[in-house]
């Protein structure tokens, strides 16, 4: 067939731009991070761990290592339980405006985030929250539940409604029914939601940065080293933070891709 | 007929804007199996579940052993269900399905194992009982779900259109083994189902339900042979319907005029038909017979034969009377074979008076 | 039942929490937006399009609005044509590797912003492309492209794979099926992909502020004037960045939701 | 026979792991109804394909009209398709998609529009033209297709399972249209269909393909009185199969030991059978006879009732022979009424030899 190959051709083609504007700089940036020389030019210098240590002896990436990763976790846990609960509530209940208060659960991703951290900021200064791990923490799990509600409303879409009333028709009353069918049921949901708001959170650096005060976490960091001098320290905590992120997503797509394996019904 | 288990007193269920069931009565006895039917959107799904608690009546009485049920949650009653989806929970393997029910009313571990193996033992499924569920044919899957249902030895086993989902020959199977399993038990079985063969072939006694209404109830036998009614004539089976008037009444014979005709019934049928009165009756279609010469019967009808439906060795003919009615007349495929039928050609279509069923109202 | 409370609770809770951190503080910049005082104070001062007159004014900002437009316009066509290209060769062929590609083509919105716009800084660099318009609307074809491929593969994924072989038995050849068949059954998926990466290439902050030299974006330009004075100005800003984001991605819902109408087929 | 419209010679399509249809010869001869009947994965949708030139051949020739089609693309082939899924374009009304197929052609607006606007009003949906197709219910759809196909006045038409998608009474109707049209508009029409009664009730010659080969190419009355072979005779319908070997020849019988039992059927059925040669035979369910008391026929196999299957007005009995082979027997639900049937008692099966019809090979 003869659009065959022009049409792939466009895969193809968009695969290359992404190498080498996308992937080609980031594994440039892992490679330096373990190269001797202070500049990045070819030839490479020799294999060190140098940048690595003198980033972890700077004792503000520690604290914003430390600072990213409670604000991580406890975002991930709030805003995937709030998630859970909303889409729970979808599945289960019909309710008046229903549609309107969907809506609005949805709309925090679809904010710019350099307008919604700029509102924060002047807001949390007028209520006297600014600066404070609390705030980035509130806004981290506004802006992760979305993905949380998302990614396990997905999973509940796929339960058969009568899996609940079958056990309620056992003999299981309805909370014994959410802990022995719809959470067994949803897990793979729910630990990919605690990956992806752990990654939302741990990315996110308008927010953080313009809410943050005294508390950076890693992006902010990195942008405050990189206005200092060019390092390839940066390189260094780039590697690391691209690590962790990916990571956390592979892990949520594998829960939420083992679902299929699971339902597939053979004749 | 033994004590009633089951009665249904009055029993109404309106939703926010359409009634699904009118108030309905019927009873239950101990150890029956009453099969629920009708066309989908009748009520008959309605009325199980709220058998089972899962909806709650707005009129009327549920009474279970004598106990009235209207307000008894789900998980309080002992009304076991299987499910027209199976709703077996998929990421437990067999045995631990079965065992769920004994689980949740506190039964100790070796117990509901012990007891859990001995049911899919019972129905043939003993070595899949660490199976994953999902990994499990469609009649295994079937075993599963009314091992879990039985396991509580309860009194009643409701089923919701269980073989739906199945092959035909796994229906056939599955049948036997519902049968064979009610009758061991002793226990009764509450079958709703859109199936005539399923119900005809399994149940003592047959519901058929119509917008939320008994159409009619009684033995399969004499639903087939004499439907109560125009809808249950329609839905039963392959009836030709005719409506008409009286015209009048010898001694043993009562004339109808319809639009496509005049016909006879036996007076005796219609022992109360005044002339003018309207009367409609029913002619089975396998009780039509047909032939390319018009034939010296008392009820002749002159058709075209506009198509075919073969079932088996039995053939469906579907011709069309000059008015543009449809009749079907039902004969086997060797019968066929000696007849000359042509789409197009004129074809008679005729029956003894004696064959007609005169309906009621 | 006893559990629909406590579950309904949850969506509440949510819905107070993200309109009292999100929300608010975007209708608060909104309204002082048109408000005389000069600094956020209640009660309100009178009714002003002052703070608009003097942003329109200043020259920094009209260019950045080029510029953002000029990025949004042809990152979106891009994006959404190279999208379309990817999904209708993961809808119609089967190749080696298949998998692979698309898991990679699907990557880069996973990527930390702030990763990728610090190797692409050091990239670019190094390839002479740095500070030129043509490296953000790259980045941002990159970055929109996998969007613009979910959205379209979404209503490919929808076309009953018979529809294209009909129109090649109906006498109709590959390309004339493609311009009369699929374009039009993709066409609010099309619509939708344009509004969602020109909406995607308009917020983006990170990247196009590492990436932009002079020509800066309008996020950019806000950042600049934050970190001069706090101004009213900003909020005006922020209030037109936020009703044309939010506009594109409200068009862009309404075309994914249209098709469900559409297929609805009555008995 | 007229002249072959399409002759398939040798045609063969292998997929990388599998071979979809073995090398196959047949013939379409022009104003035929072909049916190419068969199970799933049977073939016989890839043979259409390769007809339309959906799928090329991987050896042999395809010839239409006398020209070679191997290598002709799909638009390029005159061969329309009406769709499982119909595959209606959705974003065009009834008239619209009607006229696509004179548009590729390059036939101008005005012309286009009066033929389809004829096409519709012939198919009796005149008054829909305008509407979106998504609006139309499923018998309307299914016009829409066939006057979308036909608008172009092709030499022959190809239809792949068209009716499936539709209830019980639409296919009686569609089954109709087609007839009719296929009538009036002389051309070839192949059908490709699982349904037994549609193939039986609208084709000339029925086509039976197993595992991509041709099973039995007939007429519907030859195929259903006298299966070809064993696949044939379980596909086609309610028969039951005895396999066994010859122990002695008569007069005018041949015993046949199965591990039923011994049987007989008539020597003019099996006029080469040697004692020691296998020899298998079918006897139709409609043909076997049941009893409660042991009759004096000639061949009796004693049997328990197993379950039933009501179709219609007729019940079809599956019985279970002491060695736990299935017999299957088909009466009227009349004739069943007239016999005590209960599950678990004895039942006698029966059938004179001379009903016996012996599979070749």
């Amino acid at each position: 067939m003869t659009s065959d190959k022009t049409l792939r051709w466009g895969l193809y083609a968009y695969i290359l731009i992404a190498f080498c504007f996308i992937f080609t700089p980031i594994i440039w940036s892992f490679i330096f991070s373990f190269n001797s020389d202070r500049f990045p030019t070819l030839p490479l210098g020799h294999f060190t761990l140098h940048w690595y240590e003198t980033v972890l002896n700077r004792p503000e990436v520690i604290e914003a290592a430390w600072t990213s990763l409670i604000v991580a976790v406890c975002s991930s846990l709030l805003s995937t339980f709030i998630g859970f609960c909303t889409a729970y509530t979808d599945h289960r209940y019909q309710f008046v405006f229903k549609q309107a208060y969907l809506a609005l659960a949805m709309l925090p991703p679809t904010i710019p985030l350099i307008i919604m951290a700029l509102a924060m900021l002047s807001w949390l200064a007028q209520i006297g929250l600014s600066g404070q791990v609390i705030s980035i923490i509130i806004a981290h799990t506004v802006l992760g539940a979305p993905f949380a509600m998302a990614v396990i409303r997905l999973r509940l879409n796929d339960m058969d409604p009568n899996l609940e009333a079958a056990s309620w028709n056992l003999g299981a009353s309805e909370w014994r029914t959410m802990w022995e069918i719809v959470i067994p049921f949803a897990k793979p949901s729910i630990i990919a939601a605690l990956c992806l708001t752990a990654a939302v959170s741990f990315d996110e650096f308008a927010v953080a940065w313009f809410v943050s005060g005294l508390n950076k976490t890693i992006p902010v960091v990195i942008l405050e080293i990189l206005q200092g001098n060019v390092d390839p320290q940066i390189n260094a905590i780039g590697t690391f933070v691209f690590v962790i992120s990916i990571t956390l997503i592979v892990i949520a797509e594998m829960m939420m891709s083992s679902k299929e394996k699971k339902e597939g019904v053979p004749q | 007929m033994s004590k009633p288990l089951v009665v249904f007193d009055k029993v109404e269920k309106r939703f926010a804007d359409f009634t699904a069931v009118k108030p309905t009565s019927f009873e239950i006895a101990e150890g029956e199996f009453l099969a629920i039917m009708g066309p989908s959107g009748c009520g008959k799904t309605t009325t199980l579940r709220m058998l089972a608690g899962l909806e709650a009546p707005t009129g009327g009485e549920i009474r279970l052993d004598g106990r009235v049920m209207n307000n008894v949650k789900p998980h309080e009653r002992d009304t076991p269900m299987v499910w027209q989806s199976l709703a077996l929970f998929p990421f437990m393997n067999a045995r631990e399905n079965v065992e769920f029910g004994l689980k949740m009313r506190g039964v100790d571990a070796a117990t509901r194992r012990r007891k859990a193996l001995e049911w899919l033992e019972r129905l043939g499924i003993g070595q899949f009982a660490e199976r994953n569920v999902a990994k499990l044919s469609g009649g295994q899957r079937q075993r599963v779900a009314l091992a879990r249902s039985l396991v509580t030895e309860p009194k009643i086993l409701l089923l919701d259109e269980p073989l739906s989902a199945l092959d035909a020959h796994l229906v056939i199977r599955m049948q036997s083994v519902l049968t064979k399993l009610q009758k061991e038990l002793g226990i009764t079985f509450v079958y709703v189902t859109h199936s005539q063969s399923e119900a005809f072939a399994m149940a003592d006694r047959v519901i058929i339900m119509a917008q939320g209404e008994i159409a009619q109830i009684g033995k399969a036998k004499d639903i087939y042979r004499a439907p109560a009614n125009k809808f249950v004539a329609e839905f039963v089976g392959r009836n030709n319907i005719f409506e008409g008037k009286v015209t009048g009444r010898k001694e043993d014979a009562v004339t109808v005029e319809t639009k496509l005709g005049t016909f006879t019934v036996p007076s005796s049928a219609a022992p109360a038909a005044q002339a003018g009165q309207p009367l409609s009756f029913v002619v089975a279609a396998d009780l039509v017979q047909v032939s390319t010469r018009k034939p010296a019967a008392e009820n002749v009808v002159a058709c075209q034969l506009i198509s075919e439906q073969f079932m088996g060795t039995t053939v469906t003919l579907f011709l069309e009377a000059d008015d543009g009615s449809e009749i079907k007349v039902q004969i086997g495929q060797r019968e066929l074979e000696t007849l000359d039928l042509s789409h197009g050609g004129k074809i008679y279509a005729s029956w003894p008076s004696s064959r007609a069923h005169v309906l009621a109202g």
